[in-house]
């Protein structure tokens, strides 16, 4: 079992055409992702990677009503409104790799995933992988391997680097999962506990937070309560001065919130294993397991 | 993206609130003329985008256009929180009977807008939420519905207002989330808003952060943003213009990487040996070998490099482009400088084939790297 | 039993402290119907026929947690604003006086009714009446009577003229529902039908229609499927010229559609008795009783 | 509230919708003025509130300034379906490759935005909905969303548009969304929207109808009802103006009620007994004494009036109010006037204890009084 999508999961491109689109299109036909169809407004008609290429999401379904979940590689002024269609198309996973999509328009679809118990993976996510079953994402295929370890985190390149360091030390992933570097994304470090805590063959978790918001310390308290698996973390920016952006819009210390330290404790109260480097994470987790 | 305060106010004005009547100077004869034009005592109020102004001596008032002359002349130039002072806001001086404080932000963990109000303005109102918790009201507003007036009036009436001054109050309330609204914003504030001895309400000060992503829709904004009014510094403009994110920090070690979480653990890596960065730049995903050299030569022109540490983990981005543009930088590069690479990930054995035939070495992992970059600068051995 | 409103009603009269909300409060309350509170904003603390007022519907609802109707008084640009105060507050029946009220918030206010199942009278009604239980309403109570047909109806003083005919002629009213005048309003004569077609109470329905729009079609099929109960039509405006409104906003013949004639047509071939003369649903309920 | 095509024309270019160059001329000099600036072919336009003005002659194209003041000194005083025009739109001549239908409409039954979409442009839509239906695209709006863009392109691909044309129709169409939106609009369409020979997209006509309720929210709009552009006739004016509803019809009958419902089955009835109504007029509810005045007055104004029909069922109406009205009123008039007065409910004893007072008969059904009116105004029984 994995977390979200599988060996079965039936993908839709959004923005299939374009540099990007037709790249990961490629990578991900190659790793064994299902990719039944894509869209581009305007080139319906055309392939894509002998991928057939429609207007709209509508006509994707109509021809292949299997297809669940979405990957986009829309322009960010677009975004907004493919993430939407992939909505009202009532797809169960949408995986927004776009950066910059405005703030408003995302509280207004993560209102509407909720509703609809959609999910959303991202904004500005790498996407989500479960190794050698699926792969919906730009994420560099070899640092991951099959395994029993759960991974979430905010940041994309950092994922890979501890999926790396825990591929080499033997621990393969069940799924990982990048939530976003945006200052809202549609997925919850909580979200993704749930669903690795459920998952029968995740055995622990590690988690990849940043400074910046209370996304971890809201995830420590769910840990306290509800979490029975071992959870390893990082944090990434504790030298990080205030007041500075740290490159994610989200990853900004204001005045005494969004600090590592805060988050760290918080954390360790929790029970989790903080480890200061990505390297460490192995040796946490042969002590854990 | 913060606005100026009178810029804040702009937009306010468009809504229908009501702001003190006055404009800006950018010279003491202007400053004096606006005072004679006002007719009545003024504040004098820098236009810097930093808060806590009043404290740092920004606000004064003047009782006639000479002493605005005056003011204006010494406020104008002046420094405040490391931010020249090129622009002053002249009103009118109000009779304050009333200081309330409004706002609208995002509340990130809800993923909801929020909408705070409390009847001690004026002051700091986060050291209000600390001291007096029970003082501020909050609401949160379903963003597919916009903020109604009747949870406006909720607010006010849980902020303690009754009567006349709920009725106003919530008025303003709405005008402020057309505000947000409108304007994409982070976060707008009017603080102090005030009751004047008339009973009139009145956004003494106000505030607007727009949204980044959102300056497509904000055409005058992101004119603003290329004309470098932001206030950042040469290198940080720079490194916008090319759409890459720079930071500057006080140490010594310039930082390159991709993606905002592997260069913010490379600076955490830096630090764990002892190292300090003196900036860093994240060159985004997919970026081609010019953009390397673009952010090579941006990271190296801060006076302060004595090395630089380059950490590229190929997902989108790819190690051959990267590695191109590390060659091709060296090239021109007039002095050695101290560097150390690392580089895996997407097509990184064609990055490492480029490196190694231009001699130049680089390393698998972070943690090596961090720990060569430190003592390649400090002459020693990493602590 | 009664159609939606009964003796254990609940109500709020938002905009009580008008002119029209203290004279109609008096005289519900008169009428027997069970007023808790009102509210008008600004004038929270105030008495109105010893009727407490709140500033908000959400303070009269903690005072008083089973209020379950509401009815407005509320001028036109700020109805939408109290009837959507309403929906939020969960009430079920929303009765809505006021007329003019714009009709892209007549739109918002209707879709947000039916996602939560609340029903809206009106807006531009004169209510809902169960004669003898509970009057919602600025009807003139004297002209209904308890009994056992069901009255629905398009406009105000029309229904007052067909229930004071079936009142003088001994047949009381289970219940009077006023739809409304407006082109939009949120009950249609379909939701109506449905609620008396299941009452055990009400043996026949008179249905008011008049020109304009298709809601007396649709109530025509809507009959020939589902009503087993015999039900009377009549339709205002038979003679009226085409393209002019009639008064209300909704009455108006445009081109071939909205007239009167199809209207009857379509019900006559449902198997309604259409009347010609209010003072004729006695004779038509006599032959079908 | 039907807006004039210049008046509608505008509302597009404030959203950026693309629209023939050109403007409104009162006169021949200067439609010819227009003529000579747009140095091209134009065409001429009638400036009425009313459709089919093409089949009327209303419309007329000139090749020459000089034949556009020929031409415009024909259209200016002409009358098309009753309305005298007054004001032409002198616009640029389109090259036209294809023409295009789009609207957005209210859906009284879904009580939902639809918006309409057909390759058949130029010609009646509804006669292409009955001859063609399966060149029409329909696509309902959520209201409490809006229409997003995806909708706006899936309604041009189910209108057989691809390609570029897919793209740049679907622009047009989230355009019109936010005409329909902005507006408070019961009805907006673009017939033709032109293809031009070289591929551009441009609003050749455009229509625009206003929700009257929602007028509050658009000042301008307003103070033009207020003037009285509308086209209204005087007595239908002055019935506006105190906010009672008026018409006019062909009979001898005036007819005043309160509530449309009550006043339609009254016309009914007076028909029933083979009377004609001369006009209408719906006082409204809740009216005092004063507005009965009022409204006898209008009615009277009337000079097809033989008789009136006073049908009076007080709900939120007082009985005694409209008694009081009718007294005051019969004292001014000038001779005696036919009238049929029924008077129940809200209040009914005191107003009938005041007509009694003053001697002014009355009746308690609809059915009486209309027969009693037919029989006044006829001279005889009526039929």
């Amino acid at each position: 079992m994995t977390v979200l999508i599988n060996d079965k999961t039936q993908v839709v491109v959004q923005g299939i055409t374009g540099r990007e689109g037709q790249f990961h299109t490629r990578a991900m036909i190659e790793y064994g992702t299902k990719i039944l169809a894509g869209t581009t407004p305007g080139k319906g008609g055309q392939e894509v990677e002998g991928i057939p290429v429609f207007d709209g999401l509508i006509e994707a379904k109509e021809q292949f009503p299997s297809i669940n979940a979405s990957i986009i590689f829309v322009p960010a002024r677009f975004a907004a409104d493919a993430i939407n269609e992939a909505l009202d198309a009532k797809l169960e996973i949408i995986v927004a790799i776009t950066e910059h999509i405005p703030l408003h328009d995302e509280m207004k679809f993560v209102a509407l995933a909720r509703q609809q118990g959609s999910y959303i993976i991202g904004p500005n996510t790498p996407g989500i992988i479960s190794p050698g079953k699926c792969k919906l994402g730009i994420m560099p295929a070899h640092v991951f391997k099959p395994g029993r370890i759960g991974l979430i985190s905010r940041s994309g390149t950092l994922t890979y680097e501890v999926a790396a360091s825990l591929s080499e030390a033997g621990f393969g992933q069940s799924t990982a999962i990048g939530l976003g570097g945006d200052p809202m994304t549609g997925m919850s470090f909580i979200d993704a506990l749930k669903l690795f805590e459920e998952d029968k063959e995740t055995d622990a978790t590690v988690l990849i937070g940043e400074i910046g918001g209370r996304a971890e310390e809201n995830a420590a308290e769910y840990i306290q309560e509800h979490t029975t698996k071992p959870v390893v973390a990082y944090i990434a920016g504790r030298t990080a001065p205030k007041g500075k952006r740290m490159g994610h819009a989200g990853a900004i210390v204001s005045g005494k919130s969004g600090t590592a330290d805060s988050k760290i404790a918080a954390l360790r109260e929790a029970g989790v294993t903080v480890i200061e480097r990505p390297i460490d994470v192995d040796e946490a987790l042969q002590t854990l397991l | 993206m913060r606005q100026f305060e009178f810029e804040a106010k702009e937009a306010f004005r468009k809504v229908g609130l009501s702001i003190p009547r006055g404009r800006t100077a950018q010279s003491s004869d202007e400053a004096e003329e606006i005072a004679k034009e006002l007719a009545c005592p003024v504040i004098l109020k820098v236009q810097v985008l930093a808060g806590g102004r009043g404290k740092a001596g920004g606000i004064k008032r003047a009782k006639t256009p000479k002493e605005a002359r005056v003011i204006a002349g010494k406020l104008l130039g002046m420094e405040i929180h490391g931010h020249r002072v090129k622009r002053l806001l002249v009103e009118e001086c109000l009779d304050i009977a009333k200081e309330i404080y409004v706002g609208i932000t995002v509340d990130r963990e809800k993923r909801k807008p929020v909408a705070i109000c409390s009847g001690m303005g004026g002051v700091d109102i986060e050291k209000v939420a600390e001291e007096h918790p029970e003082k501020i009201a909050r609401l949160t507003i379903n963003p597919l519905m916009g903020m109604r007036e009747f949870e406006a009036r909720r607010l006010a009436k849980a902020a303690g207002f009754n009567g006349r001054e709920l009725l106003n109050l919530s008025r303003i309330i709405m005008q402020l989330w057309r505000v947000f609204s409108d304007n994409d914003a982070e976060l707008t504030e009017i603080n102090p808003l005030i009751v004047t001895t008339d009973g009139k309400f009145m956004a003494a000060d106000a505030r607007l952060n727009v949204d980044d992503s959102s300056l497509f829709r904000h055409k005058s904004l992101m004119e603003r943003l290329e004309k470098g009014v932001a206030e950042l510094t040469e290198l940080e403009l720079r490194a916008r213009e090319v759409g890459m994110t720079y930071v500057e920090l006080k140490g010594d070690i310039g930082i390159i990487g991709n993606g905002a979480g592997l260069v913010m653990a490379t600076m955490d890596a830096v630090h764990y040996y002892g190292g300090k960065p003196a900036n860093f730049l994240d060159v985004g995903g997919g970026a081609t070998a010019d953009r390397m050299t673009q952010a090579l030569d941006i990271v190296l022109s801060h006076p302060d490099v004595k090395g630089v540490f380059i950490n590229i983990l190929g997902g989108i981005t790819r190690c051959d482009e990267m590695a191109n543009g590390i060659v091709s930088s060296q090239k021109n590069l007039r002095q050695e400088v101290p560097m150390a690479i690392r580089l895996i990930g997407t097509r990184e054995k064609e990055g490492a084939e480029i490196l190694r035939k231009a001699n130049i070495p680089f390393l698998e992992t972070m943690d090596a790297a961090a720990r060569l970059i430190v003592e390649k600068t400090s002459g020693g051995k990493p602590t």
